[in-house]
């Protein structure tokens, strides 16, 4: 079997700008110049810009020892080599230091661990060690022990002495290859060619360059994958750039902190969602509690435990994760707890593609229960807007007393983009008031006496005195919340749980049609696909042409008007990295017949692929 | 706090208790509510979870707060919420099946973790609300609607298992044996801790008389072996016999046949020793340990450490701000 | 709270035979009376046949001892208390030996085993015991040790000696007021009543009646709630009676044969599953192989080793065991490996109604895995017909190498009704062919080589040399199996396993339209409504309307013509035991305007809610 | 069954090892690649299941027959096919998360009901896969991405939880030891039921250096305790160190100062021997059991328990008959 030929992609990326720095003697140069070439290999367009020391022989380890070589890969045209980098490789401290200004904000830092010691740090002027002191908390951070693993990969090749660590820029390389889908093949060619004369030379250097690239594959390295197209121009107002991961957890904060309730995390470590687990357990000062579980149907048990308690909780976890989270669901959902599930979707399915983006977990979230179990819906669309679809969520969970799905995807996990800041003091407030008295004839506590408009039930958390009562998974009698065989209660509960549901429509935001011009189609689409759905959209119209477009952030229920926009349009275009989930939704529920784009290979769409169908359509 | 003064009534909850009649859960039920009274708990702050069996029914008949969870999942639910909640007394009820079969997981990972919450396990060897099949306690060769050629399954020793997860305390009683029911109650509750409490628990309908040798009147004294820290171990009518080590294990002797300083003297500080007692009998066909065979109170509780964390948190970085969190990362502004 | 209100519900039957037996001294007049007037409080038509011992003071114990009360109850008129008793209670085993002869096929039967000792089987004429000798096989057995419960059960009331044991014909009352749902108030108050004066035996007579009631709801004992309608005529042939869960369990063994490999059940007792295990492990010498596993999880996990060793491999469960089976199916799908999931619906959601019919899990059967992971979908509409469904999930396990659901659901599972005996040596014939040669181009084993017309790949089983070859749960590379990264390959995966199951519709059986008079409107059903449609078919007709039935056996994929069979029709109703399941399928598949007839009670339809329903649409 | 001669490298797929170089996992593939190639079992009956993480994807890198299941599962799936097929050989593999965490029932219940196949652990302490969380085997205190203050939860020893769970096999060695770990491997291929084997491994990215005392050239003298049976148990530079039982406990001493017949002598069907010599150490920092701790093949295997009856169903009852099985309650005839 060939090595890598299996691996490749041909990933579509609007554009990426790669800085590989390191001392002079670090091989960056070369580096760059091969990983230029394997994406010239694959038809990208390029510009580079290498970057050398001004001194002859600067001293290792120095700042002015730094050599750099920047390379942008694009899908169209291109004419310089860009501003900020979106990646940057620092091979030692003084290359970090001289260059990480320039890198975006939540940009990729690929880190040779081992060159950050003390005598390095001290060279490049570090007074703590960036890797450990936080500074680089607004970066996504890739460490790799490089120099050791360069020797351990050699070690059986022949090279020997100052030629061990010579390849390290291989690793780096490999690495890059494996984030970007670069072939390893041209790579290996070249090397070979090189050092033709020298086998035990080349033997190394693909070594290490595999293995730098099996590095990424084995720890489930994932790139920034997210397409973000930037709008022509900025709203005013103050920014950050922002990954979703992080956003989502931010954003769980901030609900939480809505509600005036603690946070309870349950989770089980899972590619892409781990970072979440990550993030919180960082922010105990905020009253966060992260327990890492044995496994998911701990971490929602023990969730659903923390909800009873009164605390505003949430459990999260990715396809897998969410299967396993199935009947304790129905279980929050029987007892009518205020529970969040986030599901950062990723190739499906099985163990599928983990670090891979797609859609595919729409119908599971929806219908992924035994028996009747409806559950609201809501999917964050973009890594900024992961922040406010998790506020969203918390709102309906606590307003309705239910569980709600917060679907996430790897492209809006580990994408990034800017993000306007709300104001300071902007927080909603949706202070949740537990039940403090008796509501029975007896003075008794009733657990499922309900809102009238909400439907909602009480929430008496233990501690509190005279509301003593007992929930579980058998049916519920309504009112008294006794167990109950008796079959016109079990209609009722079942149609007061969907009720429930259904009756979130009238409290959430008819959806918004973005249609300039009066068009007669209408695309729709919900979750990561708005950026890509935005400028296809716009290319469109562009061309004169008018277009309609919805973008779905409540999947549970549908937004009231739903029904009546989509029959307002001659025809409806669904595009979904899936094979057509929300399609079936919307045929099933409003009889229209809509037409889907799917698209289920690991990759997110290109602009062009839905421009060309929305043209194809019209 | 001050201290209220409850009588059993105070606990029992208005909902029909619907076991079968004879079943020993009603005995533990009794034992329990009892213990409860007499506790010092405030009633509102006594939560008891479970998952599902008959032995899981348990939450209804307690007029505390309860939940009737999912099959094997009630340490982890409990876990959640002593976490969450350090201020309540957090109770897990469940059978051996729910306990040792689909929960088996969580038990072992709660009891490693020392969280503060109360395990009690009704075994009766069988499942019940099932209607009969063979269980993780089940003897080999039980002949079940499942087994119809007998088990070939090899039972846990459930203190064995405990012990092995690193439970700090590790108990053992008998249904029919209220008062002595009620002092492992104390003493769990008294625990800094998990505590896992293996009560036997006679089911009339599918499994009747698996204790028979502890709770026969022929054979019952000749068979407790009751475990008291301090003391050495002596069991029988007439306490006639004695328990060493000898070859490295837990062995029973006539205590006349041994030299006084040669019996074993119950150290439940000493897990090798609590695990040397657990390989006395392997089911309760013959003398078996009954008592505390762990307790270790130095081991830290999980809860406790969470809130030590969450204080060391706030004392180092202050009350979180979720303005400045959001901006944590450096800000530009767009006019 | 009240003790009994809460459980009661008004059963619908359309008629049930029950006939009390037991000794002249244990109270079988009363009991059959009491039960009597409960049902007539209660609006059911009813008759009752009284017989007592012919000799005054036959010896207790004996044949001629024996007294016994039948009372036929139904929903409509009828004049006699029927032939064959669906329910025996047996109090001793004169009382059983008398009686049996009478009892329908696969009817219930309650046993007081305390009564059968040495003694009482002996005066009784009994050579062996029959509760072990396995001549009850072709029944339900109840068993409860009754004079035991009764004396714990009145062991405070203050009542002793004789009488302690004189209640304990209330046991058998309450445990039949459980399993045909009569409400306890009546009996209660005509005890008290009674014993005004003897404060101690009502009491004792209430705390046994509730015993008995509660024995039934604490162990989940069903009662056979399948509404057989019996046709006119039954078609020549041989004929047994058999119940849902064996014929589903006889049915797996005769699929595993005509495989030809031997059959493995990994399985954790659930109700109402389990008898399917309980029958299986009765089987050993048909090389079945049953595995009661710790969990759900391992139930299907330890499946699918079997699977992947060459057995024919089945997992058996109810709603919240197919929730935790999810992640494995999940897998079994990606590994393309035959297995059968059997899912034995009950009441939900979470817990919900364990021993209570529901088709509430079709959606999640359908969708419930994350990733795009499509299963076939068979179920069996009718007791006898979980034989055949059994089967024909076996055939298109193998023939496809893909796991495949089978639903049944309380009803089907616990009912009984006649079966025509396929005839001797009809088994069809699905032997299985191992791979036995190496495909690949270097003499070696790709796994994920297909048959160009099924698209299955082969099957190679450990044990066999030079197939050596690995699979999981990662994407695999088409052909050679070896884990892929790559888009292209992922698309192309997603769509063959699409595909594969799609393309099963050519290879099942058209759907049949019943329809003799050119109807415009059509009902189309699944699973255990077929019974309750088809009377209420039978009488739309009768009444001179014209009305089209069809019933699916195959849910995924539907046969070739359901569309154009649907389009053909001006008004579809779709009648589900759910809140919509089937209807959103066909909506979203076919956009045709069905109507759907939901019920989630816990009960059956009756015959005629379906037939005014069509009245109505008609 | 003729007799094949394997070399290593019959062993060996054609997929490229995808490991961190320097990992641990290295020198363990090439250790079972060695004892498979010696054992005697025929290629194409030994099959290797794993769940998921590093450790998990072994299966790809064996020439034989595999399959890389879902995470924790892998005991579970062994347990059918090796129930279905017992004359395979049937390994599992799987990391210490993988195992222990969200595996740990299906491994406690595939270690009691003695189901022959062998499972080997690789024991990182830490998530490796998943980019270094802490695991149920890391040790109190350690700072990871999921605890950033350090984690409070008490780590499992695998060898006590083995126990505990009634392992009749459970054996420790090291990924570096490759002698060492070959023997183990024999042993446990010997073994007649479920074998357990913890092999330390280094994760040199994540958690370098876990095993330093028991590796680095200083310390690993003075810290490996090589278990043997029937033998006294001494270890260190010189011998100079020895395993006695004192109050109940294994403890260790200088071997100068007691008596030789003081000394353990160590007996590996002893349970509660075993148990006691797993508590030595409970995260590998200091004086480390390594070797065989339990081997007792006393207990009939699963496997064997199910063909058993399966022989002797169709020994009393002769081969099933479908059309006699669909006929047994009797039938009627409609004309
Ligand atoms: C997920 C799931 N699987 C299976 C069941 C069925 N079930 C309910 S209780 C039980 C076992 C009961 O045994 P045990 O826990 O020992 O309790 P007991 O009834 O003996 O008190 C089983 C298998 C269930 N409710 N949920
Ligand atoms: C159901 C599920 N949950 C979580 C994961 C993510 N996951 C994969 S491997 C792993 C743990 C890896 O640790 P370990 O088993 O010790 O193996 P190692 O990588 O250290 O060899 C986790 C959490 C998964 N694949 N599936
Ligand atoms: S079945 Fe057994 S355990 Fe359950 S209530 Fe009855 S006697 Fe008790
Ligand atoms: S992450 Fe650790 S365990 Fe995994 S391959 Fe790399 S060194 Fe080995
Ligand atoms: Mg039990
Ligand atoms: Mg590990």
């Amino acid at each position: 079997m060939s090595t890598t030929i299996e691996d490749v992609e041909p990933e579509f990326l609007d554009k990426v700008i790669i800085r590989f720095a390191g001392d002079s003697g670090d091989g960056m140069q070369l580096a760059g110049n091969r990983f230029t070439d394997a994406s010239a290999a694959f038809g990208n367009d390029l510009a580079t810009f290498p970057s050398f020391p001004a001194e002859i022989r600067a001293p290792a380890g120095t700042l002015p020892g730094v050599s750099s070589f920047q390379v942008q890969i694009a899908d169209f045209d291109i004419l310089t080599a860009g501003d900020e980098p979106d990646v940057l490789v620092a091979m030692n401290p003084a290359a970090l230091k001289s260059n990480l200004a320039d890198l975006r904000p939540m940009g990729t830092i690929v880190i040779n661990t081992e060159a950050f010691e003390e005598r390095n740090l001290a060279k490049a002027g570090y007074e703590t060690n960036p890797l450990s002191d936080g500074s680089l908390n607004g970066y996504k951070v890739i460490e790799a022990p490089m120099e050791s693993l360069t020797k351990e990969a050699v070690k059986d090749t022949g090279v020997s002495g100052r030629d061990v660590l010579r390849s390290k820029n291989m690793f780096a390389l490999g690495l890059m290859a494996w984030l970007y889908s670069r072939p390893l093949e041209p790579t290996i060619e070249w090397i070979e060619a090189q050092f033709g004369k020298k086998p035990e030379v080349a033997a190394a250097n693909i070594a290490t360059l595999k293995a730098g690239y099996n590095f990424g594959l084995t720890t489930e390295a994932t790139k920034n994958s997210a397409v973000s197209v930037k709008p022509a121009s900025l709203p005013p107002g103050e920014y950050t750039t922002i990954s979703g991961n992080l956003s989502l957890a931010w954003g769980l904060i901030a609900g939480a902190k809505a509600t005036g309730l603690p946070l309870f995390y349950g989770s089980y470590p899972i590619t892409p969602a781990s970072d979440i687990l990550h993030e919180l357990s960082r922010h105990k000062n905020f009253g966060v509690r992260t327990f890492q579980a044995e496994d998911e149907i701990a971490a929602i048990s023990a969730s659903i435990g923390a909800a009873f308690g009164g605390h505003l909780a949430v459990t999260g976890t990715s396809g897998p994760g969410l299967a396993l989270k199935s009947e304790a669901l129905s279980l929050a959902m029987m007892t009518e707890l205020p529970l969040i599930v986030v599901n950062v979707q990723r190739g499906g399915p099985s163990t599928g593609l983990p670090t891979k983006p797609e859609q595919s977990d729409l119908l599971f979230a929806m219908y992924g229960r035994h028996g009747e179990s409806p559950l609201p819906i809501v999917a964050a669309s973009s890594p900024s807007d992961a922040y406010d679809a998790a506020i969203e969520a918390i709102r309906i969970a606590a307003k309705y007393m239910t569980p709600v799905l917060l679907l996430s995807d790897n492209s809006v996990a580990t994408g990034s983009e800017p993000w306007r800041l709300p104001e300071r003091d902007s927080l909603p407030d949706f202070t949740v008031r537990f039940a403090t008295k008796p509501n029975g004839p007896a003075g008794e506590f009733m657990p499922y006496v309900r809102d009238p408009l909400t439907f909602a039930r009480q929430w008496a958390v233990p501690g509190t005195p005279g509301l003593e009562h007992r929930i579980g998974g058998l049916e519920k009698e309504e009112v008294s919340g006794n167990v109950s065989y008796n079959p016109a209660n079990h209609q009722l509960m079942t149609d007061t749980r969907a009720w429930k549901v259904a009756n979130i429509a009238n409290d959430i935001a008819p959806v918004a049609v973005d249609d300039p011009d009066g068009a007669r189609t209408l695309v729709i689409g919900w979750g990561s696909t708005l950026p890509v759905i935005k400028a296809a959209v716009r290319r469109v119209r562009n061309a004169g042409m008018p277009v309609a477009h919805v973008h779905l952030r409540h999947l549970n229920p549908f937004p009231a008007n739903l029904g009546e926009v989509l029959r307002s349009y001659e025809r409806v275009l669904v595009p979904e990295l899936n094979n057509g989930q929300l399609i079936r939704l919307l045929r099933a529920e409003y009889l229209v017949d809509a037409v889907g784009l799917n698209k289920v290979s690991a990759l997110p769409f290109k602009v062009t692929e839905i421009e060309t169908k929305i043209r194809e359509m019209i | 706090m001050t201290t209220i003064e409850y009588t059993r009534g105070d606990f029992q909850s208005d909902q029909e208790v619907r076991w079968c009649p004879g079943c020993g859960d009603y005995t533990i039920l009794a034992s329990v509510q009892k213990f409860m009274a007499a506790s010092g708990i405030v009633k509102e702050n006594a939560v008891f979870i479970s998952g599902i069996g008959c032995a899981a029914r348990f939450p209804y008949y307690m007029s505390t707060y309860g939940m009737h969870s999912i099959h094997g999942r009630a340490p982890a639910v409990a876990t959640g919420l002593a976490t969450a909640r350090p201020d309540l007394s957090v109770w897990v009820v469940g059978g051996d099946g729910d306990m040792m079969s689909i929960g088996g997981n969580h038990l072992i990972h709660a009891l490693r973790r020392n969280v503060n919450i109360k395990i009690l396990m009704f075994n009766n060897q069988i499942y019940g609300l099932t209607k009969g099949q063979y269980s993780p306690t089940s003897e080999v060769g039980k002949r079940t609607k499942s087994s119809p050629m007998g088990s070939i399954d090899y039972p846990f020793n459930p203190m064995s298992l405990a012990l092995g997860a690193e439970a700090t305390f590790a108990a053992r009683t008998l249904d029919m044996d209220t008062k002595h029911t009620v002092e492992i109650l104390e003493a769990a509750y008294a625990h800094k801790g998990s505590a896992f409490v293996e009560i036997y628990q006679n089911c009339n309908v599918f499994n009747d008389k698996a204790f028979i040798a502890l709770t026969g009147k022929e054979d019952r004294d000749s068979n407790r072996i009751y475990l008291e820290h301090g003391k050495p171990i002596r069991f029988g009518q007439d306490m006639e016999k004695a328990v060493i080590f000898h070859n490295g294990e837990a062995t029973i002797v006539d205590a006349a046949s041994v030299d006084e300083t040669a019996i074993l003297v119950h150290d439940q500080t000493n897990m090798t020793m609590a695990f040397a007692l657990s390989r006395l009998s392997h089911s309760p066909t013959g003398p078996t340990p009954l008592g505390i065979l762990r307790s270790d109170d130095s081991r830290p509780t999980y809860d406790d450490g969470v809130s030590a964390q969450l204080a060391r948190a706030k004392a180092t970085k202050g009350d979180g701000n979720i303005d400045d969190l959001i901006r944590s990362l450096g800000t530009w502004t767009v006019k």
